[in-house]
Order: structure tokens, then sequence, then C-alpha cells
């Protein structure tokens, strides 16, 4: 059995990226992604062509491992492997879940500002989950009152996320002069040189455009 | 004074951290009807008096506030059902089920479906691999009785509460959480 | 399910804001209002005399005080564990006043208190968050030190808030002992499941 | 975060190993790996090589930094400088806890590897917690949080995010407060198109 060949890995199907990445970079930006999504107070740009990528490369080591003899021990390693990416991946989306189960009626309202982060998939279950959710509530309160209740116009509000969350970031390219406002007025304005390599605390709203990016990663 | 009962739903879902206690049907039934007799109320009132005073004003606030209350409770209690979804597996214990009233297992159901159908839309079951893996293999010991699994080698394990094996993790991972088994270190 | 748990921030189905607003506020009424004599519980009148002096939760007091702006209902009197006086002991010993027995919402029920007070809401506002950040010392050393069984002593005398960062900080600490004990590896039962085996084993 | 997530991390970093089998190269998706030779050091992913060590198919080799006299150095100068100091490597903490944990017999003098690096650990969380304290008398809106481990940072998590959270919203509510005594007749939201009976 060939060895090189079974399991070669460069990433083949590489459109949807600008330039062709190898598996190890693809995985690394996945570690990135999750990371990210794990600290973010809310639902950042989806990274499904990064997962689906991932998924991909799970399924076909996994039908090579199939191929190999018993005992053959390049199969408890690749395993060990898959499963770290399997939990990531798995972990990733399932933060992403949460954050919309959470926040449903905030990531379920219409708003032409601000277009949805949802994937397709994602959309669908969070409307699912608000129909399931909306019709628990009448059927239990709602109906049996006069009156209407809309998400959108309670006080105080249905949950959403919150933006002024502190975060820890850590640098990954220079980013001269980030505007730190002073929501309370007290006059601590600030601007900060975030240079590379350095590590913050700093509210996650004054951030928040870096993330994507990439010049800032949360740790 | 009004706005009492629904307190007592938000302070019973105070209580209640790791667990779900029966609806409390009663006290739901209370509030709602205290909230439909300051609507009556109101309505009498605007149309006798044709202005909105300090009674019609705090039966307002009272009514937004037990919607509040009931819908608080509610989806504490939503909140609990979806853990359960996680921890439990898609199948209830009976007597997890006798604490649900019927709306409740109705979502409980269609949370189910939607999850299930989350996950095939992604291709890849999310209530697995929950924690970073350290090893291929674990060490369990069976808390109650399971009857048999396969591994993925074919091999059958008969799980009888008492019994020690030495199983794939992603295998036992479910188990473990759903409590059946119990992770020894070896 | 993953463990995404923001900061508190009270939103509509706040459990925590909810009984935060049910704490009660001093009034006094203004004008009479009538068919109200049933909130002054002392008394037996159909009516609510202007002058009389009675307690309300929080969430009635804003529900009549935002409703109009031309007339006013009520009018507002601070609760005495956030007037001049006791701000000042609390600033003078912060670490030693019972803030459950104040409390038991005392930072929460303070910040909506800051609202309905135009007189006072600055100064309770800078009160409380230098009380809090005052505090905030004990807390973090104390969530990190003490073994479990002493928490319900050292909490004793926390608010809401403030054992809610002592649990955290608590669940911080057992994470980093199973860590540095080698058991991060170790998956455990769920917490629901745990409780509900515990309570059918107790009920057998 | 949980800590083992942060090992997750770190379990990703390389460490050389000395394989006591023979085997070609594995075309692993982090990256190939090998070959192995008996006796040849070769660099591993660190979950490989404690997954081999356990089953007893190789040895660790110290890595430069876990030697008592380095680590003296490291703990002298954690205690001179005010700061925190850079340490040698990412995650040192996480990467000695696991080695020490599989591995004990490769290293030299492990007790007092264990010992040194314990006090370096001491030293450094009584810092922080001293700047967290700093940090959150002084009001601050922005901190630095240079050299810090993620392993460190997330023993004060999630207390100082959450603290300064809280202190962040007593400050608005009492900027709101400023600002409605400054302009005292301000506009207040009427609640009457949603009386509707």
């Amino acid at each position: 059995m060939d060895t090189i060949d079974l399991f070669d890995n460069s990433v083949n199907d590489g459109e949807e990226f600008e330039e062709e990445l190898t598996a190890a970079e693809v995985l690394q930006k996945m570690e990135d992604s999750w990371l990210n999504e794990k600290h973010s107070p809310e639902l950042l740009e989806s990274k499904m062509e990064i997962v689906e990528c991932m998924m991909e490369q799970v399924n076909t080591m996994e039908e090579n491992l199939s191929r190999l003899k018993k005992g053959d021990m390049r199969i408890p390693v690749h395993r060990m492997e898959l499963q770290r990416i399997k939990f990531m991946v798995n972990s990733y989306l399932r933060l992403r879940l949460e954050k919309i189960q959470s926040n449903i009626f905030h990531y379920t309202k219409s708003d032409d500002d601000n277009p949805s982060r949802l994937t397709q998939e994602e959309a669908d279950f969070a409307l699912n989950y608000k129909e399931n959710l909306t019709e628990h509530f009448n059927s239990l309160a709602l109906r049996h009152i006069p009156g209407v209740w809309e998400s959108t116009k309670v006080v105080p509000s249905t949950p959403a996320p919150n933006l002024c969350r502190a975060v820890f970031v850590s640098v990954r390219e220079d980013v001269p002069g980030v505007d730190i406002k002073d929501d309370a007025g007290k006059g601590r304005d600030d601007t900060i040189q975030l240079m590379k390599g350095s590590q913050h605390m700093v509210k996650y709203d004054a951030i928040s455009h870096l993330v994507d990016e990439g010049s800032v990663q949360l740790l | 004074m009004f706005g009492e009962k629904g307190l007592e739903l938000v302070k019973e879902a105070a209580r209640t951290h790791h667990s779900l206690i029966p609806f409390n049907e009663d006290v739901v039934r209370q509030t709602l009807e205290e909230t439909r007799a300051l609507w009556d109320a109101n309505r009498t009132e605007v149309a006798e008096t044709s202005a909105i005073g300090a009674s019609i004003t705090l039966r307002h606030a009272a009514i937004e506030r037990n919607k509040r209350c009931l819908l608080a409770y509610l989806n504490h209690r939503v909140e609990k059902l979806r853990t359960m979804r996680w921890q439990f597996g898609a199948v209830l214990p009976e007597e997890m089920k006798m604490n649900l009233c019927e709306p409740e297992l109705e979502f409980f159901n269609k949370y189910n479906k939607a999850l299930a159908s989350y996950m095939r839309a992604v291709g890849t079951d999310l209530t697995n691999d929950n924690a970073p893996p350290k090893s291929l293999y674990i060490e369990v010991r069976v808390k109650q009785d399971h009857g048999e699994i396969e591994t993925a080698d074919g091999e059958v394990v008969l799980l009888k509460k008492g019994t020690q094996h030495h199983l794939p993790r992603d295998l036992c991972e479910q188990l473990v959480m759903q409590g059946v088994l119990e992770h020894v270190v070896s | 399910m993953e463990t995404f748990k923001s900061s508190y921030c009270p939103n509509y189905f706040s459990i925590e804001d909810i009984l935060a607003t049910q704490e009660r506020v001093p009034v006094e009424v203004e004008t009479d209002l009538k068919n109200l004599g049933f909130l002054d519980q002392g008394a037996d009148n159909m009516d609510l005399a202007r002058g009389t002096k009675l307690e309300l939760p929080y969430w009635c007091v804003e529900g009549l005080n935002k409703s109009d702006q031309s007339r006013s209902y009520l009018m507002v009197d601070i609760p005495k564990t956030f007037k001049e006086m006791f701000r000042e002991i609390m600033s003078a010993d912060p670490l030693v006043v019972d803030l459950h027995k104040m409390g038991p919402y005392y930072y929460e029920f303070g910040r909506h208190l800051i609202k309905l007070s135009q007189t006072e809401g600055e100064a309770i506002g800078e009160s409380i968050s230098r009380t809090f950040m005052s505090r905030f010392r004990e807390i973090l050393d104390s969530s990190q030190n003490s073994a479990d069984t002493d928490s319900l002593k050292v909490t004793s005398k926390m608010d809401m808030l403030e054992r809610m960062l002592y649990k955290e900080g608590q669940k911080t600490k057992q994470g980093m002992d199973a860590w540095l004990t080698r058991k991060t590896g170790l998956i455990s039962t769920s917490a629901m499941v745990a409780m509900h085996r515990k309570r059918k084993a107790n009920f057998d | 975060m949980d800590p083992g997530e942060i090992e997750f991390l770190a379990e990703k970093e390389s460490i050389e190993i000395v394989p006591n089998f023979t085997h070609g190269v594995m075309h692993l998706i982090q990256g190939d790996v090998g070959p192995f030779r008996p006796g040849l050091p070769v660099s591993v992913p660190l979950w490989l090589a404690v997954n081999l060590r356990q089953r007893q198919r190789c040895r660790l080799v110290r890595p430069e930094w876990l030697a008592v006299d380095r680590l003296e150095e490291v703990r002298d100068q954690e205690k001179e400088e005010a700061f925190f100091t850079e340490m040698p490597t990412s995650n040192i903490f996480v990467v000695a806890n696991l080695i020490l944990d599989v591995a004990t017999v490769d290293i030299e003098k492990a007790d007092e590897v264990r010992t040194m690096l314990k006090d370096i650990w001491d030293i450094r969380q009584a810092k922080l917690r001293k700047s967290v304290d700093d940090f959150i008398q002084g009001g601050f809106l922005h901190s630095k949080l240079n050299h810090l481990q993620l392993i460190e940072l997330n023993n004060v998590r999630p207390l100082l995010p959450h603290a300064f959270d809280q202190i962040n919203r007593l400050n608005l509510a009492t900027a709101g407060a400023r600002r409605s005594t400054q302009s005292s007749n301000s506009s207040k939201s009427f609640l009457t198109n949603s009386l509707s009976y």
C-alpha cells in the first residue's frame, strides 16, 4: 500500500479560498475561528467553508483508515487527530447554536442594516426554534390573556448580545490608533496602539471590527 | 396586592437550578386569571371615565408585570428543557416527563426534531465530542444495566451493573454523561 | 451544550431582574388617587389620599411614574439603605457591610433607583460602584481560597451579583484544580442527570 | 474556558521524542510527522508524543527550558521585574504539567523542576492578583496583558471581565442620571399609545 498517495492531504478543492491552503493551514484557521466564536459575545461571520473543508478531510481520512489492516500503527494516531478535529468542529457549531438560541428574538429579527450572519441551516433552525418558542408562550400564557405581546417592543428588551463586554485579545498585526470611547462620560476616552504580539483586555465593541479581518485574535 | 402570583412563579424558578420540578399549573392559572381581571377592570373604567387615571395606569403596569413573570417562568423552564435534550438525550426518563405539562412535552419533541434536522443538514452529531479527547480508550464502570453495545470493530460488550470495561471513548462519552457509565481513572 | 455564558446583563426574561425590581420604594402620594386605597394595606379606604406615605414595589412606582409627564402621582423617596447616611457607612467600611441583608439585590436595585431619583441618582451610582470595586478583591480571593463547604459562610454577606461572581470564581478554581491534579480529561455525568439520579436514589 | 481546552490548544505544539520503533512518514492533517527510526530524535505534536509515551513507544526529549537551572533564571527574573516577564515558551505551565505527568522519568530532577515551576507560577499569580485589583480599583477601560499565558488568564476568567462589565453597567446608569440632572426637563416616554383597552 502506498502511504504517500493514500494519505495525501493537500486541499484540492480550494475554490472558496483566494489562495490554495494546505490542510494544516485550514486547521489553523478552524482553530482561530473556534476561539473567536468562543469568546465573542455576538455571532461572528460564519466560517462554514472552513468547517466543510475540515469535515471533508475527516471523512476522507476515515475512509482511508477503514482500508488499513487491523493493528496498523497509523490507525490510533490518525483516529486521535480526527477526534481532536471533530471536537473543535462540533464545539464551534454548538457555540453558534447556543448563541442563536439564547438570543433567539435578536437573531431572527429582520434588520436591513445588519445582514444576518446565520448560515442557511442555522437560519432554518432559528426560524423553527422561534416558532416553537412563540407557540409555547402562546399556548401556556399569551393565548389566555387579552392584548398583544411583541418580542421587539418589551422593556427591558429580550436577550441580545452584550457588545460592551470585556474580552481578551492577542494582536496578530499592528493596528495603530484604536479608539476606546468612554460611554460613561468620565473623560477616560483613549487611543491605544495594538502592537503585534501584545495582549489586551478591552471592551469588545472597540475591537470587533478587527476580529473578522484577523488583525486581532480573541483569547 | 396584585402581581404576587406571578412573583411566586419567578421565585420558584430562582430556586431550581439543576432540576425541573412539576409545572406549576395552579399558580400559572391564577396569574392568568388575575391578568384577565385586571384587563376587564381597565376596560370597564376606560368605558366609564374615558380618561386614563392612576388606577388604569397601575393595572396596566401589573398586566405587563404578570406577563413578564409568566414568560420568564416559561422561558426558564424552556432553557431547562433544552439542557435536558443535551444531557439526557432524545428520550427523557419517565419520571422526568411527569414533571412536564403537555405543551412542554410538545416543545421538547419539536426541539428534538429541529435539532436533528440541523445536525443532518450539517452532517455531524453535535451531541458527540463534547470535550477535547485525551485518549482513544477510557476505563469505565457500569452504573446501571444497559444491555449490549457494539464497538466499531464489531466486538460486542455487555454493560452489566458493577462491571468495568476498557472502551473507545467516542462510544462511551454519551453514556457517561447520561450516568449509565462512570469514567474511572485507570 | 456549550458553556457559553455572558456576564449578567438584565433582560426581559431575567429572573434576577424581576426579583430586583420587586424591592420596595418609599413614596408619598402627591394627589388623591381614586380606587387605589388597597395599596395602603394598613388603611381601609377606597381612595388613596394625598400625603399618604407608603412603600411600593419598584415596578409599580416605575409604572405609575412613567405614564405621563404632566401628572405626577407619587413623590419618590430613597430607601434608607441608599441614603446619604448609609452611603457614608458604605464608603467608610465597605467590607463589613452585610449587603445580603441590605439587598439581596443591592447593586441591581440601586442601579434601578439611579433612574428614579433625579436628585440623588448620581450619588447613589457613585456610591454603589465604589462599594462594588472595594469589595471585589475579597470576592476574588475568597472564591479561590475557600473550600466548597465554606461557601455559605463566606457568601453570607454578599449580594446576588457578588454571589454570582463568587460562584464563577469557585468554578474556575475547581477547573484549575482538576487541571493541576491531571483530571482534565475525565468525562463526568451531566449536572441535570446527576441531580435526577440523586433524587431517585433518595426516593428509593 | 475549560483548562482542558487550553491543554487541547497546547497539545498541538511540537516536542522531540526518541521512538523505539520504525515507521515511515505519517501524513497527519496537522502536517507530516516522521519518519520514525529507533534512537533518532524526531519532532511530533505533543498530543502524539503523550500518546506514544503512554504506549511505551518512545521517550520524550527534555525541552531545553525544562531544567532546574534554566527555570531558576526564569524565576529570579520574574522576582526582580515588576511586570510579567516573557516565559521561555508559550503554555509553559500546561506543557510542563503534561510532560511531568506522563514522562517523569524522562526529566532530570523532576521534583525540583516541579517546585521551580510552582514558584514561578506563584510569583506570577501574586502579580496577577495585584494587577487585577489595581485595574478594578483604578476604573480603567483598557489593560495590557503582555506575556500572560492563556492558563494564567483563565485563572481570572470570568471574574475579571465580569466585574469589569458590572462596573461598566453601573457607570453607564450613573452617567444617565448625570445627564438627566443636567437637562432636567427631559421628555419621558409615553405609554399612552399602548394603553388601548
